[in-house]
Protein backbone atom coordinates (compact mmCIF):
# COMPACT_ATOMS: atom_id res chain seq x y z
CA UNK A 1 0.00 0.00 0.00
CA UNK A 2 1.26 3.48 -0.79
CA UNK A 3 1.41 6.44 1.29
CA UNK A 4 -0.94 8.10 -0.48
CA UNK A 5 -4.58 7.96 1.75
CA UNK A 6 -6.32 5.05 -0.18
CA UNK A 7 -10.22 5.30 0.65
CA UNK A 8 -12.37 2.36 1.20
CA UNK A 9 -14.00 1.94 -1.77
CA UNK A 10 -14.80 -1.98 -2.11
CA UNK A 11 -18.10 -3.98 -0.35
CA UNK A 12 -18.19 -7.11 0.17
CA UNK A 13 -21.84 -7.75 -1.71
CA UNK A 14 -24.52 -5.85 -2.94
CA UNK A 15 -24.99 -1.97 -2.14
CA UNK A 16 -28.36 -1.43 0.40
CA UNK A 17 -30.47 1.43 0.00
CA UNK A 18 -29.98 2.24 3.58
CA UNK A 19 -26.11 2.32 2.87
CA UNK A 20 -26.79 4.89 0.80
CA UNK A 21 -28.98 6.86 2.69
CA UNK A 22 -26.60 6.93 5.32
CA UNK A 23 -23.92 8.25 2.45
CA UNK A 24 -26.53 11.28 2.00
CA UNK A 25 -27.31 11.98 5.17
CA UNK A 26 -23.62 13.03 6.50
CA UNK A 27 -23.67 15.84 4.18
CA UNK A 28 -26.87 17.71 5.51
CA UNK A 29 -23.86 18.60 7.84
CA UNK A 30 -22.01 20.74 4.79
CA UNK A 31 -24.25 23.53 4.42
CA UNK A 32 -22.21 24.65 1.41
CA UNK A 33 -23.38 21.63 -0.58
CA UNK A 34 -26.07 22.55 -3.06
CA UNK A 35 -26.31 19.75 -5.33
CA UNK A 36 -26.09 16.09 -5.01
CA UNK A 37 -25.33 13.96 -8.22
CA UNK A 38 -25.53 10.07 -7.69
CA UNK A 39 -25.11 7.31 -10.27
CA UNK A 40 -26.48 3.68 -9.12
CA UNK A 41 -25.01 0.27 -11.27
CA UNK A 42 -27.66 -2.35 -10.99
CA UNK A 43 -27.57 -5.71 -11.80
CA UNK A 44 -29.62 -6.49 -14.92
CA UNK A 45 -31.22 -10.10 -16.19
CA UNK A 46 -29.68 -9.96 -19.50
CA UNK A 47 -30.50 -13.01 -21.58
CA UNK A 48 -27.58 -14.14 -23.94
CA UNK A 49 -27.97 -16.81 -25.97
CA UNK A 50 -31.23 -17.81 -24.48
CA UNK A 51 -30.14 -18.04 -20.86
CA UNK A 52 -30.71 -15.34 -18.00
CA UNK A 53 -28.27 -13.92 -16.28
CA UNK A 54 -29.03 -14.31 -12.41
CA UNK A 55 -26.06 -12.67 -10.85
CA UNK A 56 -22.18 -11.20 -11.47
CA UNK A 57 -19.28 -11.86 -9.25
CA UNK A 58 -17.19 -9.32 -8.77
CA UNK A 59 -13.49 -9.75 -8.59
CA UNK A 60 -10.82 -7.13 -8.87
CA UNK A 61 -6.98 -6.27 -8.92
CA UNK A 62 -7.60 -5.41 -5.53
CA UNK A 63 -4.32 -3.33 -5.43
CA UNK A 64 -4.15 -1.35 -8.99
CA UNK A 65 -8.09 -0.59 -8.53
CA UNK A 66 -6.75 0.98 -5.68
CA UNK A 67 -4.52 2.87 -7.19
CA UNK A 68 -6.85 3.85 -9.74
CA UNK A 69 -9.64 4.88 -7.79
CA UNK A 70 -7.38 7.21 -6.28
CA UNK A 71 -5.84 8.46 -9.73
CA UNK A 72 -9.76 9.18 -11.10
CA UNK A 73 -10.50 11.09 -7.92
CA UNK A 74 -7.57 13.27 -7.35
CA UNK A 75 -8.48 14.03 -11.33
CA UNK A 76 -11.74 14.67 -10.75
CA UNK A 77 -11.37 17.38 -7.80
CA UNK A 78 -8.60 19.13 -10.35
CA UNK A 79 -11.21 19.28 -13.10
CA UNK A 80 -14.67 20.15 -11.01
CA UNK A 81 -15.53 22.67 -8.51
CA UNK A 82 -16.33 19.61 -5.32
CA UNK A 83 -16.64 19.38 -2.01
CA UNK A 84 -17.01 16.15 -1.82
CA UNK A 85 -16.65 12.49 -3.95
CA UNK A 86 -17.42 8.96 -2.78
CA UNK A 87 -17.19 5.94 -4.95
CA UNK A 88 -18.05 2.17 -3.52
CA UNK A 89 -18.09 -0.88 -5.97
CA UNK A 90 -18.96 -4.09 -4.85
CA UNK A 91 -17.22 -7.26 -4.75
CA UNK A 92 -18.37 -11.04 -4.82
CA UNK A 93 -21.68 -12.17 -6.09
CA UNK A 94 -24.43 -9.55 -6.40
CA UNK A 95 -27.77 -10.75 -7.98
CA UNK A 96 -29.79 -8.89 -10.30
CA UNK A 97 -32.25 -5.99 -9.26
CA UNK A 98 -29.14 -5.39 -6.22
CA UNK A 99 -26.64 -2.66 -6.60
CA UNK A 100 -23.37 -2.95 -7.40
CA UNK A 101 -21.77 0.29 -8.04
CA UNK A 102 -22.14 4.21 -6.54
CA UNK A 103 -20.67 7.00 -7.14
CA UNK A 104 -21.82 10.01 -5.34
CA UNK A 105 -20.35 13.74 -6.01
CA UNK A 106 -21.63 16.95 -4.06
CA UNK A 107 -21.17 20.85 -5.12
CA UNK A 108 -22.34 24.14 -4.76
CA UNK A 109 -24.02 24.11 -8.07
CA UNK A 110 -25.17 21.44 -9.65
CA UNK A 111 -23.23 21.84 -12.85
CA UNK A 112 -19.92 20.47 -11.32
CA UNK A 113 -21.12 17.36 -9.08
CA UNK A 114 -23.26 16.39 -12.69
CA UNK A 115 -20.58 16.58 -14.79
CA UNK A 116 -18.21 14.79 -12.39
CA UNK A 117 -20.58 12.35 -11.32
CA UNK A 118 -20.32 11.00 -15.28
CA UNK A 119 -16.69 11.99 -15.45
CA UNK A 120 -16.01 9.65 -12.43
CA UNK A 121 -18.54 6.27 -14.28
CA UNK A 122 -17.00 5.95 -17.55
CA UNK A 123 -13.45 6.43 -16.08
CA UNK A 124 -14.25 3.61 -13.22
CA UNK A 125 -15.94 1.24 -16.39
CA UNK A 126 -12.70 1.91 -18.63
CA UNK A 127 -10.05 1.73 -16.56
CA UNK A 128 -10.56 -0.27 -13.01
CA UNK A 129 -9.21 -3.58 -12.97
CA UNK A 130 -12.36 -5.20 -12.00
CA UNK A 131 -13.91 -8.44 -13.95
CA UNK A 132 -18.04 -9.42 -13.76
CA UNK A 133 -18.91 -12.65 -14.38
CA UNK A 134 -22.18 -13.13 -15.25
CA UNK A 135 -23.64 -16.48 -13.66
CA UNK A 136 -27.02 -18.12 -15.57
CA UNK A 137 -29.71 -19.75 -14.24
CA UNK A 138 -27.59 -23.25 -14.70
CA UNK A 139 -24.37 -21.86 -13.07
CA UNK A 140 -22.78 -21.81 -16.22
CA UNK A 141 -21.47 -18.37 -16.61
CA UNK A 142 -19.76 -15.73 -19.47
CA UNK A 143 -17.15 -12.81 -18.59
CA UNK A 144 -18.86 -9.63 -19.11
CA UNK A 145 -17.83 -7.01 -21.41
CA UNK A 146 -18.67 -3.43 -20.74
CA UNK A 147 -20.18 -1.33 -23.88
CA UNK A 148 -17.96 1.59 -24.96
CA UNK B 1 15.26 -13.85 -12.10
CA UNK B 2 11.81 -14.93 -11.54
CA UNK B 3 9.05 -13.16 -11.71
CA UNK B 4 5.39 -13.14 -10.36
CA UNK B 5 2.05 -13.84 -12.53
CA UNK B 6 -1.36 -12.48 -11.77
CA UNK B 7 -3.91 -13.80 -14.21
CA UNK B 8 -7.42 -12.21 -13.71
CA UNK B 9 -10.45 -12.63 -15.32
CA UNK B 10 -11.07 -14.82 -18.74
CA UNK B 11 -7.07 -15.21 -18.36
CA UNK B 12 -7.46 -17.10 -15.34
CA UNK B 13 -9.54 -19.85 -16.60
CA UNK B 14 -7.74 -20.24 -19.73
CA UNK B 15 -4.10 -19.92 -17.90
CA UNK B 16 -6.03 -22.73 -14.79
CA UNK B 17 -4.39 -20.66 -12.30
CA UNK B 18 -4.31 -16.77 -11.17
CA UNK B 19 -0.81 -16.46 -9.29
CA UNK B 20 2.41 -18.68 -10.03
CA UNK B 21 5.89 -17.69 -10.81
CA UNK B 22 8.10 -17.90 -14.01
CA UNK B 23 11.95 -17.71 -14.45
CA UNK B 24 14.07 -16.63 -17.48
CA UNK B 25 11.36 -14.22 -19.07
CA UNK B 26 12.95 -10.79 -19.73
CA UNK B 27 10.91 -8.96 -21.27
CA UNK B 28 6.74 -8.18 -21.74
CA UNK B 29 7.24 -9.09 -25.34
CA UNK B 30 8.53 -12.07 -25.08
CA UNK B 31 6.34 -12.82 -21.73
CA UNK B 32 3.58 -12.65 -24.31
CA UNK B 33 4.94 -14.84 -26.78
CA UNK B 34 5.81 -17.41 -24.30
CA UNK B 35 2.00 -17.46 -22.76
CA UNK B 36 0.67 -17.37 -26.34
CA UNK B 37 2.38 -20.72 -27.57
CA UNK B 38 1.70 -22.45 -24.03
CA UNK B 39 -2.12 -20.94 -24.25
CA UNK B 40 -3.30 -19.98 -27.80
CA UNK B 41 -6.61 -19.26 -26.91
CA UNK B 42 -4.59 -15.94 -25.40
CA UNK B 43 -4.07 -14.65 -29.00
CA UNK B 44 -7.53 -13.75 -29.49
CA UNK B 45 -7.98 -11.94 -26.65
CA UNK B 46 -7.23 -8.38 -25.77
CA UNK B 47 -5.09 -7.93 -22.75
CA UNK B 48 -3.19 -5.29 -21.03
CA UNK B 49 -0.07 -6.50 -19.05
CA UNK B 50 0.61 -4.37 -16.09
CA UNK B 51 4.40 -4.63 -14.48
CA UNK B 52 4.39 -3.66 -10.76
CA UNK B 53 0.73 -2.00 -11.41
CA UNK B 54 1.92 0.15 -14.49
CA UNK B 55 0.59 -0.29 -17.73
CA UNK B 56 2.17 -0.02 -20.83
CA UNK B 57 1.58 -0.75 -24.08
CA UNK B 58 4.71 -0.63 -25.33
CA UNK B 59 7.73 -3.63 -24.58
CA UNK B 60 9.02 -3.11 -21.26
CA UNK B 61 12.17 -4.77 -19.05
CA UNK B 62 11.33 -6.89 -16.24
CA UNK B 63 13.25 -6.96 -13.38
CA UNK B 64 13.85 -9.57 -11.02
CA UNK B 65 10.72 -9.84 -8.84
CA UNK B 66 8.81 -7.98 -10.63
CA UNK B 67 4.83 -8.50 -10.20
CA UNK B 68 3.16 -8.99 -13.66
CA UNK B 69 -0.60 -8.73 -14.32
CA UNK B 70 -2.55 -10.45 -17.33
CA UNK B 71 -5.67 -7.98 -17.52
CA UNK B 72 -8.32 -8.92 -20.05
CA UNK B 73 -11.04 -6.13 -21.00
CA UNK B 74 -12.15 -4.19 -17.71
CA UNK B 75 -15.98 -5.10 -16.91
CA UNK B 76 -16.64 -3.31 -13.64
CA UNK B 77 -19.69 -0.72 -12.90
CA UNK C 1 -57.76 18.76 -12.15
CA UNK C 2 -57.34 17.29 -15.81
CA UNK C 3 -57.75 13.84 -17.17
CA UNK C 4 -54.08 12.95 -17.41
CA UNK C 5 -52.68 10.84 -14.68
CA UNK C 6 -50.77 13.60 -12.44
CA UNK C 7 -48.18 12.06 -9.87
CA UNK C 8 -47.51 12.86 -6.71
CA UNK C 9 -44.64 15.26 -6.75
CA UNK C 10 -45.05 17.75 -3.59
CA UNK C 11 -43.84 16.80 -0.30
CA UNK C 12 -44.41 18.87 2.79
CA UNK C 13 -40.64 19.74 4.06
CA UNK C 14 -37.65 18.09 3.89
CA UNK C 15 -36.78 14.97 1.70
CA UNK C 16 -35.25 12.64 4.14
CA UNK C 17 -32.83 9.68 3.42
CA UNK C 18 -34.63 7.28 4.03
CA UNK C 19 -37.30 8.66 1.50
CA UNK C 20 -34.56 8.64 -0.72
CA UNK C 21 -33.65 5.08 -0.02
CA UNK C 22 -37.05 3.52 -0.21
CA UNK C 23 -37.64 4.99 -3.48
CA UNK C 24 -34.16 3.02 -4.82
CA UNK C 25 -35.42 -0.04 -3.36
CA UNK C 26 -38.52 -0.04 -5.04
CA UNK C 27 -36.46 -0.80 -8.44
CA UNK C 28 -34.98 -4.09 -6.93
CA UNK C 29 -37.43 -5.55 -8.63
CA UNK C 30 -36.93 -3.88 -12.23
CA UNK C 31 -34.24 -5.98 -13.38
CA UNK C 32 -33.81 -4.70 -16.89
CA UNK C 33 -32.55 -1.77 -15.42
CA UNK C 34 -28.82 -1.08 -15.51
CA UNK C 35 -28.68 1.92 -14.17
CA UNK C 36 -29.98 4.47 -11.71
CA UNK C 37 -29.40 8.44 -12.38
CA UNK C 38 -30.30 10.48 -8.97
CA UNK C 39 -30.17 14.40 -8.52
CA UNK C 40 -30.60 16.06 -5.20
CA UNK C 41 -30.84 19.63 -4.24
CA UNK C 42 -29.30 20.43 -0.87
CA UNK C 43 -30.05 24.21 0.54
CA UNK C 44 -27.12 26.00 0.71
CA UNK C 45 -26.19 28.40 3.43
CA UNK C 46 -25.92 31.68 1.21
CA UNK C 47 -24.28 34.66 2.48
CA UNK C 48 -26.22 37.51 0.72
CA UNK C 49 -25.43 40.92 2.14
CA UNK C 50 -23.47 39.58 5.16
CA UNK C 51 -26.62 37.62 6.24
CA UNK C 52 -26.34 34.02 6.54
CA UNK C 53 -29.51 31.89 4.75
CA UNK C 54 -30.74 30.00 7.35
CA UNK C 55 -34.28 27.92 5.58
CA UNK C 56 -35.81 28.57 2.29
CA UNK C 57 -39.50 28.47 1.61
CA UNK C 58 -40.96 27.21 -1.18
CA UNK C 59 -43.83 27.56 -2.81
CA UNK C 60 -46.11 26.79 -6.21
CA UNK C 61 -48.40 27.58 -8.04
CA UNK C 62 -50.08 24.19 -7.62
CA UNK C 63 -52.14 23.21 -10.73
CA UNK C 64 -49.76 24.62 -13.39
CA UNK C 65 -46.74 23.01 -11.36
CA UNK C 66 -48.38 19.49 -11.62
CA UNK C 67 -49.64 20.47 -15.55
CA UNK C 68 -45.55 21.49 -16.29
CA UNK C 69 -44.33 18.76 -14.09
CA UNK C 70 -46.53 16.36 -16.50
CA UNK C 71 -45.79 17.66 -19.60
CA UNK C 72 -41.91 17.38 -18.57
CA UNK C 73 -41.65 14.20 -17.68
CA UNK C 74 -43.51 12.94 -20.98
CA UNK C 75 -41.26 14.73 -23.08
CA UNK C 76 -38.40 13.18 -21.14
CA UNK C 77 -39.83 9.89 -21.81
CA UNK C 78 -40.15 10.71 -25.50
CA UNK C 79 -36.44 11.73 -25.56
CA UNK C 80 -34.81 9.22 -23.98
CA UNK C 81 -35.24 5.15 -23.11
CA UNK C 82 -36.63 5.07 -19.82
CA UNK C 83 -37.97 2.28 -17.45
CA UNK C 84 -38.48 4.72 -14.66
CA UNK C 85 -38.62 8.56 -13.61
CA UNK C 86 -39.47 9.89 -10.52
CA UNK C 87 -39.83 13.45 -9.16
CA UNK C 88 -40.47 15.31 -5.63
CA UNK C 89 -40.08 18.77 -4.51
CA UNK C 90 -40.59 20.22 -1.34
CA UNK C 91 -42.95 22.74 -0.17
CA UNK C 92 -42.56 24.78 3.02
CA UNK C 93 -39.30 26.13 5.07
CA UNK C 94 -36.57 23.84 4.63
CA UNK C 95 -33.50 24.36 6.52
CA UNK C 96 -29.71 24.72 5.49
CA UNK C 97 -28.34 20.69 5.18
CA UNK C 98 -31.76 19.52 4.08
CA UNK C 99 -33.16 18.29 1.11
CA UNK C 100 -35.67 20.17 -1.13
CA UNK C 101 -35.44 18.77 -4.72
CA UNK C 102 -35.19 15.03 -5.87
CA UNK C 103 -34.77 13.54 -9.19
CA UNK C 104 -34.77 9.88 -10.28
CA UNK C 105 -34.13 8.29 -13.65
CA UNK C 106 -33.62 4.33 -14.52
CA UNK C 107 -32.73 2.95 -17.67
CA UNK C 108 -30.88 -0.33 -19.08
CA UNK C 109 -27.56 1.84 -19.70
CA UNK C 110 -26.54 4.60 -18.34
CA UNK C 111 -26.08 7.42 -20.97
CA UNK C 112 -29.98 7.65 -21.24
CA UNK C 113 -30.74 7.86 -17.17
CA UNK C 114 -27.90 10.39 -17.09
CA UNK C 115 -28.89 12.73 -19.79
CA UNK C 116 -32.38 12.42 -18.68
CA UNK C 117 -31.92 13.25 -15.11
CA UNK C 118 -29.71 16.70 -16.39
CA UNK C 119 -32.70 17.80 -18.46
CA UNK C 120 -35.32 17.30 -16.07
CA UNK C 121 -33.15 19.53 -13.48
CA UNK C 122 -32.81 22.40 -16.12
CA UNK C 123 -36.66 22.17 -17.09
CA UNK C 124 -37.76 21.95 -13.81
CA UNK C 125 -35.70 25.15 -12.70
CA UNK C 126 -36.64 26.73 -15.48
CA UNK C 127 -40.05 26.56 -16.16
CA UNK C 128 -41.85 24.91 -12.77
CA UNK C 129 -43.75 27.41 -11.33
CA UNK C 130 -42.72 27.22 -7.85
CA UNK C 131 -40.68 30.27 -5.69
CA UNK C 132 -38.03 29.63 -2.77
CA UNK C 133 -38.21 32.88 -0.50
CA UNK C 134 -34.16 32.35 1.49
CA UNK C 135 -34.97 33.17 5.40
CA UNK C 136 -32.21 34.86 7.32
CA UNK C 137 -30.97 34.52 10.44
CA UNK C 138 -32.78 37.56 11.89
CA UNK C 139 -35.94 36.24 9.32
CA UNK C 140 -35.90 38.80 7.31
CA UNK C 141 -35.63 37.21 3.38
CA UNK C 142 -34.88 37.40 -0.08
CA UNK C 143 -37.05 36.19 -2.93
CA UNK C 144 -34.40 33.29 -4.50
CA UNK C 145 -33.14 34.12 -8.27
CA UNK C 146 -31.76 30.43 -9.93
CA UNK C 147 -28.41 30.96 -12.07
CA UNK C 148 -29.40 30.69 -15.32
CA UNK D 1 -66.92 40.76 -16.77
CA UNK D 2 -65.14 39.55 -13.95
CA UNK D 3 -61.11 37.64 -13.34
CA UNK D 4 -59.47 36.09 -10.61
CA UNK D 5 -56.13 36.93 -10.11
CA UNK D 6 -53.46 35.06 -8.41
CA UNK D 7 -50.22 36.78 -7.52
CA UNK D 8 -47.02 34.38 -5.91
CA UNK D 9 -43.56 35.18 -4.81
CA UNK D 10 -42.44 38.44 -4.50
CA UNK D 11 -45.59 39.60 -6.55
CA UNK D 12 -47.86 38.97 -3.77
CA UNK D 13 -45.58 40.68 -1.44
CA UNK D 14 -45.67 43.75 -4.14
CA UNK D 15 -49.52 43.77 -4.24
CA UNK D 16 -50.56 42.38 -0.15
CA UNK D 17 -52.59 39.71 -1.51
CA UNK D 18 -52.34 36.65 -3.15
CA UNK D 19 -55.92 35.76 -4.42
CA UNK D 20 -58.71 38.92 -5.58
CA UNK D 21 -60.86 39.30 -8.37
CA UNK D 22 -61.09 42.39 -10.35
CA UNK D 23 -63.83 43.63 -13.25
CA UNK D 24 -63.84 45.37 -16.58
CA UNK D 25 -60.04 44.52 -17.72
CA UNK D 26 -60.30 42.47 -21.10
CA UNK D 27 -56.97 41.87 -22.33
CA UNK D 28 -53.55 40.67 -20.67
CA UNK D 29 -51.73 44.11 -22.22
CA UNK D 30 -54.11 46.23 -20.44
CA UNK D 31 -54.03 44.35 -17.39
CA UNK D 32 -50.02 44.61 -17.07
CA UNK D 33 -50.67 48.37 -17.44
CA UNK D 34 -53.59 48.51 -14.65
CA UNK D 35 -51.53 46.42 -12.10
CA UNK D 36 -48.17 48.93 -13.01
CA UNK D 37 -49.98 52.15 -12.46
CA UNK D 38 -51.01 50.84 -9.27
CA UNK D 39 -47.75 49.19 -8.10
CA UNK D 40 -44.68 50.85 -9.80
CA UNK D 41 -42.67 47.98 -8.50
CA UNK D 42 -43.97 45.53 -10.85
CA UNK D 43 -42.44 48.06 -13.77
CA UNK D 44 -38.87 47.03 -12.63
CA UNK D 45 -39.90 42.94 -12.45
CA UNK D 46 -39.98 41.09 -14.99
CA UNK D 47 -43.15 38.53 -14.46
CA UNK D 48 -44.90 36.32 -17.05
CA UNK D 49 -48.60 35.68 -16.75
CA UNK D 50 -50.87 32.68 -17.26
CA UNK D 51 -54.37 32.62 -17.84
CA UNK D 52 -56.38 29.34 -17.23
CA UNK D 53 -52.79 27.56 -16.70
CA UNK D 54 -51.21 28.51 -20.12
CA UNK D 55 -48.52 31.44 -20.19
CA UNK D 56 -48.19 33.57 -23.41
CA UNK D 57 -45.84 36.28 -24.21
CA UNK D 58 -48.13 38.33 -26.32
CA UNK D 59 -51.29 39.82 -25.43
CA UNK D 60 -54.35 37.78 -24.83
CA UNK D 61 -57.88 38.13 -24.66
CA UNK D 62 -59.24 37.37 -20.87
CA UNK D 63 -62.67 36.11 -20.68
CA UNK D 64 -64.97 35.83 -18.41
CA UNK D 65 -64.19 33.52 -14.81
CA UNK D 66 -60.62 33.33 -16.09
CA UNK D 67 -57.66 32.92 -13.73
CA UNK D 68 -55.21 35.39 -14.37
CA UNK D 69 -51.78 34.19 -12.50
CA UNK D 70 -48.78 36.90 -11.99
CA UNK D 71 -45.73 34.99 -12.29
CA UNK D 72 -42.44 35.91 -11.20
CA UNK D 73 -38.88 34.38 -12.16
CA UNK D 74 -39.25 30.55 -10.78
CA UNK D 75 -36.28 29.89 -8.42
CA UNK D 76 -37.58 26.21 -7.90
CA UNK D 77 -34.68 23.36 -7.35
Amino acid sequence: MSEKKIKKIFIEGAISPSFIADAISKHSTKKDIGAHSIFLGQVRNDVINDKVVKAIDYTAYHEMALEKFHEIRESAFEKYSLTCLHIYHSLGRIVTGEISLFVFTSSMHRKDATEACSYLVNRIKEEVPIWGKEIFEDESYIWKQNRP
Amino acid sequence: MEIKILAFGIIANIIGKSEYTIENIYQTDELRKYLEDLYPRLKNLKYAIAVNLVVSSENFDLTNGATVALLPPFSGG
